[in-house]
């Protein structure tokens, strides 16, 4: 296992030189400059735009900007933002702790609605309660997550008035208190929930079927022929058994889950990564978004390999292929 | 019709030290750490019009060797001979092309017949392939094909699942004489089959081989079923060829131990003729490990000291009888 | 003068708050000092410590995350600008139409224009306790002049004497020491200005927002704009300095009790960052107390008692403008026949229903200009010698539009209705917007509609509308495809129409000129036009002669709304924000 | 050897098709009652779409600066939009689009993903590692947001740009799931029959492994219908996809990112919203009921 998983870490080095050549091929495609967001886009003093050129190697030999774009990288250099006038990392530093409490939040939401749902159906297949389920399941899985959104501030935010529409932070508290956290949770709440509701459906179902699946297996009969309690032996013998695939799963959630924020983020004007990225390619903002379609190209990148050690973990036939 | 053999010779098939290994991979760069030695050298050949019996346990190479035979598989070395042609390294059309001349019946009927097509579409497809015929000439050959294998008319239009074993196998070999080959090979056609329809289908293919004169080569796993078909037969153990002879020499006159083990175990139908029962101790060992000197000495009643070390070679004790054992070296 | 001008307001940005991020949409105020102007001291003693309640805090907001560049020579985006008026002051300020005039500085300018003379007023300091000096300025010329400067204010110190040799130093000190050969310091408070050429417009154009020199001691020119002593413990001399800063999200501030106009009434104010589209919720549950909203927010806060709407007009306008030639890399060239024809131009003008545009999707936040000047300038012309365009009547206005195009030879029609040109070949016309709001593209669409029920066969240029950058990086290269744009420009305080309008303007974007036109601009920028009225008149004739030619359609300068809370008093947009006399404003709820 | 006569020759073949493996999953699907409704409502909204011409009176571009955000009832049906827009109309129209966009990518993606697919199953070996390295490659650029950057670099170009960045991103799912399947389905010794009886590799696996993995591809086909739709709407609400002149229920759906219009102008969102959740919905269900028919191991 460790080999495999050394080996996969491995492969993944030319994988991501792979991907950062094709980042930086989309970085010449893009208008502007790119690599740097060193030239005022808004400035287009003919002298001004060669001065700079020059003086940034703009018109320097594609792999040699290549080479210093990379080496810049590795030294954690992603260049500046033209809009937010900072560089680009302490710009992605203070809008990553709002994606990560979004992400880990509707993780959570993910696992405990599938739980008890799942758990419920699995326990009472082909009863109403469980034709709800499958019913809302089928909701969730069609629905797309904008459409989702607009719904949860029509109706959460608009029509009841339990969570804010918008943003990751209310008015007048100060970072640190307790106010400030609360207001920060409930800020991310309604956004969370949809992003998590939405994984959801995938999770119950498999949790439903695997428990249904495993209510018939010969150690299940024992147990029942012993006369183990039906309580027992779906919380000890069966849920155990089935809640171990389901965390495996885990690995995939991460490349929705940056998709899904995207979205959502926009959708909730929650500053995060997400709505960074949207507004930055809508100001052409373009060494911010070269820098987070590469960040988030490595964040799925890990999110593959995680899924696949932890497949291998739990299935060993993997590793031979 | 093809007339480039430089000489014509009286083999049809000639194998000669045929491998087919597979390779196992393993440790951190995936390296190749040693072989599955599904077929471990073998030489034989196939005269014209004969049919030759390929017997072993499952499991012995038999099935690879076959398909090796034929080209579906690429050999690791040695080399086929077909007519007198080198057909060993043969790829793309050239390989396409000798498909004319060998067939394959395959073991399963349910797997080898694509349940997506009529029957007609599948026993067409071969002269369809090679362009042979055209469309209404093409159905009255295939139609001809079912009649011939016992098939009624109407098979044309219904597909595979509508068959029951023994008719699916006579499609499959409906469409290997399509082409009207040279050469057959028939891989345990008969042993997914009821023991009640294994004969028909025996029967058939031998009536068959004489009127498209037909040399077969015919892999089975007991020997008694080839027991009747064959001319001559081969004996396989993990991989090796380990006694050939004619089909009655190899009844009467049993050399290699193993041999001797494979006829002792056929049912004798006069219980009063009853000889001494030889049973096999320990496992087949894995192709991936083969132990060393000759490969049966593990479960050989008659193993001696130097089996071990030794490995024999396939030498001829009679006429026409050879044998791969220390005992006769 | 051409990097003043720079920004194009792209938006239109009466409704464009939403999409525009903090470095598109602001109207350059650094050499107007829009941002922060505080006018006149007369009244102000009475008002701070007279009657008006004291205490208090207010949250004012702002749509965009912001950059934290506290600093005005080095900050891009109106995000800053906000804080940066707040926590700073300046010497001069812009008086309501649209005048420099002293502030914390007086200044005099010599007969023949080239000497400017600054004394600023004494005892004023700064957060840190240090007096401001003419050493501050100085400072700052020399920062702006440096060849490491990262910020682009160098146009606002290029007139200098002496600045462009600094500026193109080989060798060179990474510290702003390099002294400029205009600058003579006469005392501590005085400095005598030598610049390159006359031009009334000196002092509007001049940088005069100092920088705390004692507190960015040692720090190099090109580390300035990412230093601590600007992103995290910015010092100003205004009503207010910064006590604590959240990155992207807040700031908090408190009265400076040595302002140099006295105290301010409030304790302090929060500057935070909100979600523009829920803005007109936020103020009415108290969230925030002062926040510019789109148009159409304001609607819903009609007869809402809580809330204080504040209408101001902004300094920018929008119009569509006329290909007429191109730019060859030094000039215009008057070359595309298309439009040659003033009856065609005119005849567009006509067709196009302003007044429905303002109504329909600017909520009627915005006035119908005949020039291409913001109507709160001094320089925006007299309507009654202007042609006007847009009547009451719309079906006159159509009927002028057809009779026009029919007079100028595009009477006949295709099989589908579509006119011909004079040579009876097909008409047709390319409109080609910009997207960024919601209402962009059926206001695009609208005009596109307006056109063609004239029977000119328009279309938006490709079926879409284009990104802002996209759009001006095309209109700027003259894409052949282009026949009509819808653009925008924020404007600086000064009148004058160099950068925009001359022959040799790469910011022509119309691509037109005229001899008139060029005298005209260059008259209104001769030692003549040193007296004001003289100079009033010029520009009034030149907007009457575009006027006539109409290489644009100027559209609407628009009218931006802030909401205030109604407990929040002497709140006053102004120019583009409304930080405007800070030190002013006083709470009513409070003990 | 006489021939079967024509007339009997069509009654075999009627029978063939009664019984054949097609014929058996056509007869559960029909079976099926909520597949069927989901077909039905989805035919009926595409011939609604195509024929929106016919349907309505009203130009789904003009501007009616009259008529602005009109609430359901009186001349307009659904209301108008902030262009003064009917938004029956623009349902219709907007239908047009996105199913248009979302067919023509599904196309794509599958027709791309089945190729490289099947031969990567069908060839194994290196061709096999080759192609399946280069769909891992592809795989690990997250989809939406490689989307939205080149749909913003190619941003002029139109509608089909945005088709062709939709379906160049999105076929590695389905490469991945026919080349197993082509590798699981290439086991079958029919497979190896093909080959001996003389096929071309080309042949083999169209005529013997594409149909046996369709059932496959069709059921991926369903479910990539309804993420090229979801892209579409997803990439137009973001104004990353189609122009917004152009009428899609992506684009109608974008005036719903003004809380104003969430709150007091639903006529504007909720029938987007509701086109494009019941069109997925819909096409999920026969999807179930497409896999559901070719299941052997399913009763109905």
């Amino acid at each position: 296992m460790l080999i495999y998983t050394l080996r996969r870490i491995i492969i993944m080095i030319p994988i991501l030189v792979m991907i950062s050549i094709v980042v930086f091929s989309l970085a010449l495609a893009m208008p502007g400059d790119a690599l740097s967001g060193q030239i005022d886009p808004q400035n287009s003093n003919p002298e001004y735009i060669a001065e700079m050129r020059e003086r940034l190697g703009l018109n320097d030999p594609v792999h040699v900007q290549y080479a210093r774009w990379a080496t810049n990288i590795l030294q954690w250099d992603f260049g500046r933002s033209f809009n937010h006038k900072m560089p680009v990392t302490d710009l992605i530093g203070q809008r990553l702790p709002n994606t990560i409490l979004l992400s880990v939040m509707s993780m959570i939401i993910t696992y405990i609605l599938a739980f008890f749902m799942g758990r419920y159906a699995g326990r009472n297949p082909y009863t109403i309660g469980d034709y709800g389920i499958q019913g809302l399941n089928y909701l969730m899985l069609a629905i797309p997550s904008f459409v989702a959104a607009i719904f949860a501030i029509f109706f959460f935010s608009f029509q009841l008035g339990w969570f804010p529409a918008t943003g990751s932070i209310g008015s007048g508290v100060t970072p640190g208190t307790m106010d400030y956290w609360v207001s920060k949770i409930r800020h991310t709440a309604l956004p969370a929930l949809v992003l998590g509701a939405l994984t959801t459906a995938s999770y119950t179902q498999f949790l439903r079927n695997d428990i249904i699946e495993s209510a018939q297996k010969d150690y299940v009969r024992t147990a029942r022929a012993k006369g183990t309690s039906e309580n027992q032996i779906y919380n000890k013998h069966i849920l155990r058994n089935s809640i171990i695939p389901i965390v495996t799963l885990f690995g995939f959630d991460i490349a929705s889950i940056i998709g899904g924020s995207v979205i959502i983020e926009t959708v909730f004007g929650f500053p995060g990564i997400g709505e960074l990225f949207v507004s930055s390619i809508n100001n052409r903002d373009s060494s911010v978004v070269l820098a987070i379609t590469l960040m988030l190209s490595v964040a799925t990148l890990i999110g593959n390999l995680i899924a696949d050690l932890v497949y291998g973990l739990v299935d060993p036939r993997i590793r031979v292929e | 019709m093809i007339q480039d053999t430089p000489k014509k010779s009286e083999h049809l098939l000639e194998i000669k030290d045929l491998k087919k290994y597979y390779p196992v991979r393993g440790g951190f760069f995936r390296k190749k750490i040693g072989d599955v030695k599904a077929v471990d050298s073998i030489s034989l050949e196939l005269k014209r019009g004969e049919t030759f019996g390929l017997v072993g346990e499952s499991g012995c190479g038999k099935s690879t060797a076959g398909r090796t035979i034929t080209r579906l598989f690429k050999p690791t070395s040695g080399k086929i001979l077909f007519e007198g042609k080198d057909i060993t390294n043969y790829r793309g059309s050239r390989l396409r092309n000798i498909r004319k001349d060998i067939q394959m019946v395959f073991q399963d009927p349910y797997a080898s017949l694509n349940p997506k097509m009529m029957v007609g579409s599948i026993v067409s497809e071969p002269l369809i392939n090679f362009g042979k015929g055209s469309e209404k000439s093409l159905k009255d050959e295939v139609l001809d094909l079912l009649t011939k294998v016992g098939l009624p008319e109407d098979a044309y239009y219904k597909y595979p699942h509508e068959f029951s074993g023994g008719q699916r196998q006579r499609i499959g070999i409906a469409r290997a004489l399509a082409l009207k080959p040279k050469l057959i090979v028939a891989d345990e056609p008969v042993s997914a089959l009821d023991v009640s329809v294994q004969s028909q289908v025996l029967n058939l293919l031998k009536s068959l081989q004489k009127e498209f004169d037909l040399t077969l080569l015919f892999i089975a796993h007991d020997l008694s079923v080839v027991k009747h078909m064959s001319d001559r037969i081969g004996v396989m153990y993990l991989g090796n060829l380990v006694e050939v002879a004619d089909a009655d020499e190899i009844y009467q006159n049993p050399k290699h131990p193993y041999t001797q083990a494979l006829i002792s175990a056929i049912p004798q139908p006069d219980p009063r003729n009853k000889s001494e029962r030889i049973i096999l101790t320990g496992d087949v060992p894995s192709p991936q490990n083969p132990p060393t000197g000759c490969p049966f000495h593990p479960r050989c009643p008659e193993a001696m000291p130097e089996c071990s070390e030794k490995r024999p070679h396939l030498k001829e004790v009679n006429k026409e009888h050879k044998v791969s054992c220390l005992l006769y070296e | 003068m051409k990097k003043s001008l720079l920004l194009l307001l792209a938006m239109l940005l009466s409704i464009s708050l939403l999409v525009v991020a903090c470095g598109g949409e602001d109207e350059e105020p650094t050499d107007t000092d829009t941002d922060s102007s505080e006018t006149d001291v007369d009244d102000t003693e009475e008002t701070t410590e007279g009657d008006v309640p004291q205490g208090g805090t207010v949250t004012y907001g702002f749509t965009q995350p912001f950059a934290g560049v506290f600093d005005w020579a080095h900050y891009g985006g109106q995000d800053d600008s906000l804080v940066l008026g707040l926590m700073h002051d300046t010497l001069f300020s812009t008086a309501e139409d649209l005048m420099t005039v002293p502030h914390a500085a007086d200044f005099e300018i010599s007969e023949d224009g080239l000497t400017v003379t600054i004394s600023i007023q004494e005892g004023i300091l700064w957060h840190d306790g240090n007096e401001l000096t003419a050493e501050d300025m100085v400072y700052t010329w020399q920062v702006i002049a440096h060849p490491d400067y990262t910020g682009d204010r160098w146009s606002n110190v290029e007139m200098i004497v002496g600045a462009s040799d600094v500026r193109s130093l080989e060798e060179y000190d990474p510290l702003p020491v390099h002294e400029l050969e205009g600058v003579n310091v006469v005392d501590s408070h005085t400095i005598e200005l030598q610049v390159n050429d006359p031009a009334p417009n000196t002092i509007s154009n001049l940088w005069t927002n100092p920088m705390p020199s004692n507190h960015y001691e040692g720090i190099a020119v090109a580390d300035l704009e990412d230093s601590e002593e600007v992103r995290r413990n910015p010092v100003g001399f205004g009503p207010f300095k910064v006590t604590n800063i959240v990155p992207g999200e807040m700031v908090e501030m408190e009265r400076f009790d040595d302002y140099w106009q006295g105290p301010a009434n409030l304790d302090g104010v929060v500057y935070r960052v909100v979600d523009g589209a829920m803005g007109a919720e936020l103020v009415q549950q108290g969230e925030v107390d002062i926040l510019e909203i789109q148009p159409g927010q304001a609607v819903q806060l009609e007869g809402n008692e809580a809330v204080q709407v504040l209408d101001y007009e902004r300094l920018s306008y929008s119009y569509i403008g006329f290909k007429l030639g191109h730019w060859n890399g030094e000039e215009i060239v008057m070359d595309n026949p298309k439009f040659e024809d003033v009856r065609v131009r005119q005849a567009f003008a006509y067709a196009i229903d302003r007044e429905g545009i303002i109504n329909a999707f600017s909520d009627g936040y915005g006035v119908v200009i005949n020039a291409p000047e913001s109507v709160i300038s001094w320089a925006y012309p007299d309507e009654s010698t202007l042609t006007q365009y847009d009547t009451a009547d719309r079906d006159a206005d159509v009927a002028k539009a057809n009779e026009l195009l029919d007079e100028a030879g595009y009477s006949e029609r295709d099989a589908d209705g579509w006119r011909l040109d004079p040579d009876g070949n097909p008409f047709t016309v390319n409109f080609m917007a910009m997207s960024g709001s919601d209402i962009s593209e059926p206001r695009a669409t609208y005009i596109v509609q307006n056109l063609q029920d004239v029977g000119v066969n328009a279309k938006l240029q490709d079926g879409q509308l284009f990104e802002m950058n996209l759009f001006y990086d095309l209109v700027e290269e003259d894409h052949p495809d282009i026949d009509l744009f819808m653009g925008a420009w924020g404007l600086s305080a000064d009148p004058d129409p160099t950068g925009l309008w001359r022959k040799s303007d790469a910011w022509n974007f119309p691509r037109w000129y005229s001899e008139t036109s060029e005298e005209l601009i260059r008259e209104g920028l001769s030692l003549d036009a040193l007296d004001p009225e003289y100079r009033t008149q010029v520009y009034q004739e030149w907007h009457q002669h575009v006027n006539e030619e109409l290489p644009m359609i100027p559209l609407f300068s628009p009218i931006g709304v802030y909401a205030v809370n109604a407990n929040v008093q002497n709140v006053q947009p102004f120019l583009s924000s409304a930080v405007y006399n800070p030190h002013l404003w006083y709470r009513t709820d409070v003990e | 050897m006489e021939t079967l006569d024509n007339q009997s020759t069509q009654e075999l073949k009627k029978i063939a098709k009664k019984q054949s493996p097609w014929a058996i999953a056509r007869r559960k699907l029909f079976q099926n009652k909520l597949a069927m409704i989901s077909l039905a409502f989805l035919v009926i909204v595409t011939i609604l779409s195509f024929l929106a011409p016919w349907i309505t009176p009203f130009d789904p571009t003009r501007v009616d600066i009259m008529n602005r955000n009109v609430p359901p009832g009186g001349d307009f049906m659904l209301g108008t939009d902030v262009a003064g827009r009917d938004i029956w109309t623009l349902l219709l129209y907007g239908g047009r689009t996105s199913l248009t966009i979302g067919f023509v990518c599904m196309f794509l993606v599958v027709s791309f993903g089945t190729i490289i697919g099947s031969i990567s199953g069908y060839y194994g070996g290196w061709v096999d590692a080759v192609l399946m390295r280069f769909t891992d490659f592809v795989m690990n650029f997250p989809f939406l947001v490689f989307v939205i950057v080149l749909a913003s670099i190619f941003r002029e170009a139109g509608i089909w740009a945005l088709i062709i960045v939709i379906s160049v991103l999105g076929w590695t799912g389905a490469a991945r799931v026919v080349r197993s399947k082509t590798m699981s389905e290439k086991e079958n010794e029919y497979v190896m029959a093909a080959i001996s009886i003389g096929g071309s590799p080309f042949k083999v696996i169209r005529k013997h492994l594409l149909p046996n993995v369709m059932t496959t591809i069709i059921v991926q086909a369903t479910l990539l219908l309804a993420v090229m739709i979801v892209a579409e709407t997803a990439l137009s609400f973001l104004g990353f996809g189609v122009p917004s002149g152009t009428p899609s229920w992506g684009n109608m759906m974008q005036e719903a990112r003004q809380p104003h219009v969430i709150r007091s102008m639903w006529w504007i969102w909720v029938p987007p919203a509701m086109a494009i959740t019941l069109t997925i919905l819909s096409i999920n269900f026969i999807g179930e009921g497409i896999k559901d028919a070719f299941n052997p191991k399913s009763a109905r």
